[in-house]
């Protein structure tokens, strides 16, 4: 985990209020797996702002952002365009290395598909079958769609039906399971929580969200409650990534 | 430089520590920067029995601040003892414990089991996010008169006491403090706060309200610093909106004789390390060759000597 | 969209007010904006004799807000009512009289002289920035209600009380204003602050101490109006730190049925038109077809509907 | 007076922690008189900044202003390089319409220099033949000397002698007194004290400072005791400048 002032490469609209940033910097080297997060601080804003690395290339030492406009944080970091506070990277991934699937099902509602990108990517780099069922509010909110589909089978859902299927992700995730021996989901708690429910049996990992302070695990702001002993995880560095198991949500 | 600074149950090598809460028990930090550098660590709250705390969301933001109401989740006084303490006796880095509790029992209960174990005990009586306890001790005199006694006749180590600043007269809680056999005052805790999301229409923060702090409170922290140092004869840890080692010499002045840096942490991980490192220029450039020297500064300076009139 | 609202003695075209003190007599401003375009005028505390105030520097910048220690300088209730009232009837808009006094004497003579002449009376017991009367009256019920029950009978026209926010409990004083008859509640005024210059040693603000506004301010005074809503039966006028329309919003779902905005006009003094022009756009985007539907509106609000969660 | 957001033109060190600021736009109009302020915002600070006028060129449009690092804020303001929030013109300056005399001494301390040199051009241009009396701290710290120079005499001072006379600008206005019949200064309140004390029979004004909210009359935070009935003046709506004689220093 370091602090570090990263360039900003690039930095440019993906899809409505939705925006690509590439940042450049030492902090790639210590990325160990997809899904961790960085933890961006802004003049103005009391807290940092917690994104997931989408992306990552240690050879140009880039990291990639997608990142929705929320609020003022997110609506500031729009105009940012010569460097960036960023702590990173933080919390524990998608275990890649401890992955044996055939056939990995992926699930991302919104700002929940960038963590599933670099994630897609390092399965099939390790010969694992991708399909990605993607969910947007509307075709205009869409993105990664033609990034995914270079790596497998992709299903969209819209909530308005201006592009694939009109609904959400849970409603063609039936269609799909049979073929699948290992899901990963990241999105709304709510999502989350469904997709859980319809998987019982597949093995599953879900990546999620919560209000965070310190972004590091030493201020008890984004726990949720598990089914271990201790009673509890917290999701900024037990997480964001959790065995479906593991959680109560 | 003399950054050293005695406090009953402190030998510290410098004034800074970070606040209860914002900390934890120190591993996550050791990763920043060796927690040795510290003048002491002051521990997350330790209740009895292991709490889970509030819903989330817990935290909010606000203008120059942050609202919380984590709600004292701990592991429990003695998973305390034997999982974190090791660990920062380790480092080497002078301890205390902030204990807190929702009846006068609990709060004696956890002092005598963690007070041999630390070099002194803060204790909590002004946590605003939990419903019983905590609270209603620091914000009526006599109440909080009798918890420090009791609490100040089992504990191994002297007890500074946690001051609330939602109260009308905090110089009224200090010398009650001060009358129970209070060793020192930790000053301040958060104010009460809420903030409502106009989306949702209800509160940020599950439990509804939270404790605000951050920049914004340091004005009314001083304030409290400043009235305290005058009327009860107790050395202070000042805190509230602490960002920078100006920040320090400003409640220096005020009265205090140590301070806690809280919230700053979530900003920037590195920030005590760094006002460690910065503070003795500051003294300097200010012309100060202790820290002991500035200590209330504010009241021996004789007035007239205004900046901008001279 | 419907902005107006009907309290005691102010039928409001909408629910926005410049803060007093923050605003004078209203002719700086009316060299920005036409002064009918706002809900009403809270004017400068009124005294009964002339007063200088305090001694400068008596503002100071702090993290999201300022200190202000002015000491009530204001010309005197008679020249208040021959010199600057006249101008803000011309203007025809509603007019609040803030009343200061020294005495309960004092509060009763100026409101019945300056009652007459406008549309309500805010009654100040809670500026901190006088050594004598104000704020002790705001930090006790039993004075307060004294001052207020007095004022009440000699007024021509409704008394809001303006609660202090420097108290334990502020339902205590809520509930003690309105016993004592008053018509609406004001909330909040400023909260005592200190800043000190580490170049000088000594306070920035002459007087020492001085009243904290802003924004930073805003998370407790939601709080306080959550609070007060539930447990007393008056209209409130919402104020600490409103910087926008959705500040605005947020006052209104937490119990305000008006606001006033006060330091914000030192930032841009455009402010309090600017939110007036937002104001239905904000209401229509949260869902509002009013202001009088967003009053309380997180009281109405079920719990569950939280957007991190959905 | 109008809020507007104007335009960076240039913006330059001229001396040590000194910069001179030129902007752009319509305010030039609205100007009266020299000595006017303007009251400057920048995000992440409460409070705007007074700055006085130093030159304005109605033709060009522009304003200059000529500021000294003091604090946080006017270390902000060296920062800013493309457009500013600027409130203005403020308040009252040197009435120059009503000026009338045959030699003018100036005297000026410091950051108290800049708004005295547009009112010297313009007491030129009205046929006033004008002696300057102008102190720093240190050679360093000097700033428009050649710009006084080609107005008329200019003596300096430093505290520290590295420029011209060692001492402050009450060392050498007994010299100068004799031949001026209407005196200006700008500075510390210490300074504008001691001038008028050394000149009591002369007829002068006074620049003032003090801390500042609203800057345009409505806070009462920059009052000045007055001999007047009323007993006050605001700095900044009265003022900032005054007859000598008008208020108490
Ligand atoms: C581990 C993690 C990874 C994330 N990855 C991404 C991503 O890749 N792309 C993306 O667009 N968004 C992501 N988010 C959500 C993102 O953090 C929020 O959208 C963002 O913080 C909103 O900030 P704002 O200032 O625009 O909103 P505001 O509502 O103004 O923010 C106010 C406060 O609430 C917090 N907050 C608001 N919404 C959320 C949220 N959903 N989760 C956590 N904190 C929130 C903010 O951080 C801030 O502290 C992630 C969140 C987490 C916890
Ligand atoms: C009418 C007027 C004209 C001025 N003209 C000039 C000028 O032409 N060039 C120049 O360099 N300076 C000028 N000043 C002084 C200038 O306003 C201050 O140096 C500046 O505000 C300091 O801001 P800061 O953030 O750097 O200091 P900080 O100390 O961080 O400021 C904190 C607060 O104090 C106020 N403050 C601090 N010092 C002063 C001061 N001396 N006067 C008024 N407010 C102060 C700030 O405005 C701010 O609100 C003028 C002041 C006034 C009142
Ligand atoms: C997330 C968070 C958790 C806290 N937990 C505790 C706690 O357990 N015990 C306690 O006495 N104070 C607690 N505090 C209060 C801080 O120790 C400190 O008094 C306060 O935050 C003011 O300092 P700051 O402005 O530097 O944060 C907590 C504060 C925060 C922000
Ligand atoms: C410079 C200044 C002067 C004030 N004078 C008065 C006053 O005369 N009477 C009063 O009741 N409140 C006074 N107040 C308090 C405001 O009316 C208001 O309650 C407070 O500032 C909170 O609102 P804000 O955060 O929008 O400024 C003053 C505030 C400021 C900043
Ligand atoms: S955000 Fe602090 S523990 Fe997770
Ligand atoms: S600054 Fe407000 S009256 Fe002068």
């Amino acid at each position: 985990m370091i602090n570090e002032l990263m360039s900003i490469l690039s930095h440019e609209p993906l899809a409505e209020d939705t925006y690509r940033l590439v940042l450049h910097g030492k902090m790639v080297h210590e990325i160990k797996e997809p899904g961790q997060f960085v933890h961006i601080r802004m003049d103005g804003f009391y807290l940092r702002r917690p994104v997931s690395i989408s992306d990552y290339d240690p050879l140009n030492e880039t990291i990639t952002l997608i990142y929705k406009v929320m609020g003022d944080g997110t609506e500031a970091l729009t105009k940012q365009n010569h460097s960036l506070e960023v702590l990173g990277p933080l919390g524990q991934g998608f275990p890649i290395d401890q992955i044996h699937a055939n056939h990995a099902l992926l699930i991302g509602g919104g700002v929940g598909v960038p963590p599933l990108y670099s994630l897609a990517k390092q399965l099939r780099r390790k010969g694992v079958s991708v399909t990605s069922i993607l969910g947007f509010r509307s075709k205009e909110e869409a993105f990664l769609l033609e990034d995914f589909e270079a790596l497998g089978d992709v299903h969209i859902t819209t909530e308005n039906g201006t592009l694939g299927r009109c609904g959400r992700v849970t409603d063609v995730l039936s269609e799909m399971a049979g073929n699948c021996d290992m899901y990963f989901t990241c999105g709304p708690t709510a999502m989350l929580k469904a997709v859980a429910n319809d998987l019982p049996d597949t093995p599953g990992f879900l990546s999620m969200e919560e209000r965070m302070g310190c972004g590091i695990g030493a201020c008890f702001a984004c726990v949720v409650p598990s089914k271990d002993e201790k009673g509890y995880k917290r999701i900024c560095c037990d997480g964001p990534v959790f065995r479906a198991e593991e959680v109560v949500l | 430089m003399n950054l050293s600074i005695k406090l009953p149950g402190l030998s510290i090598k410098n004034p800074i520590m970070p606040a209860s809460g914002c900390f934890a028990f120190g591993k996550e930090f050791s990763q920043c920067y060796d927690l040795s550098e510290l003048g002491a660590v002051i521990m997350k709250a330790a209740t009895k029995e292991k709490r889970f705390g509030n819903g989330t969301p817990r935290v909010a933001e606000t203008a120059s601040g942050m609202l919380n109401a984590i709600g004292l989740q701990n592991p429990g006084v003695e998973s305390i003892i034997r999982d974190e303490i090791p660990f920062l006796k380790e480092k080497g880095v002078p301890i205390m414990a902030n204990v807190a509790g929702r009846t006068v029992e609990e709060y004696v209960c956890v002092t005598e089991r963690i007070s041999p174990y630390v070099d002194a005990i803060e204790l909590n009586i002004s946590c605003p996010n939990v419903k019983e306890g905590g609270v209603q001790f620091g914000t009526h005199p006599q109440l909080a008169g009798e918890v420090i006694e009791q609490v100040v006749q089992v504990s191994h180590v002297p007890v500074y006491v946690k001051l609330s600043p939602n109260v009308t007269d905090i110089v009224e809680m200090a010398i009650a403090a001060s009358q129970a056999g209070a060793s020192g005052l930790s000053m301040i805790n958060t104010l009460t706060g809420m903030k409502i999301d106009p989306k949702t229409r209800t509160p940020v923060i599950a439990n509804g309200t939270g404790g605000l702090s951050g920049a914004a409170i340091k004005p009314i922290s001083i304030r409290m610093i400043h009235q305290v140092y005058q009327a009860v004869d107790l050395p202070i840890i000042g805190m509230g909106g602490i960002e920078s080692a100006e920040d320090v010499l400003e409640y220096l002045l005020a009265g205090a004789s140590a301070v806690a840096i809280g919230s700053a942490n979530f900003k920037n991980p590195f920030i005590c390390k760094e006002v460690i490192d910065h503070l003795p220029k500051t003294l300097e450039r200010y012309g100060f060759s202790s820290v002991e020297q500035a200590i209330g500064g504010v009241h021996h300076e004789k007035a007239g000597s205004h900046l901008l009139r001279s």
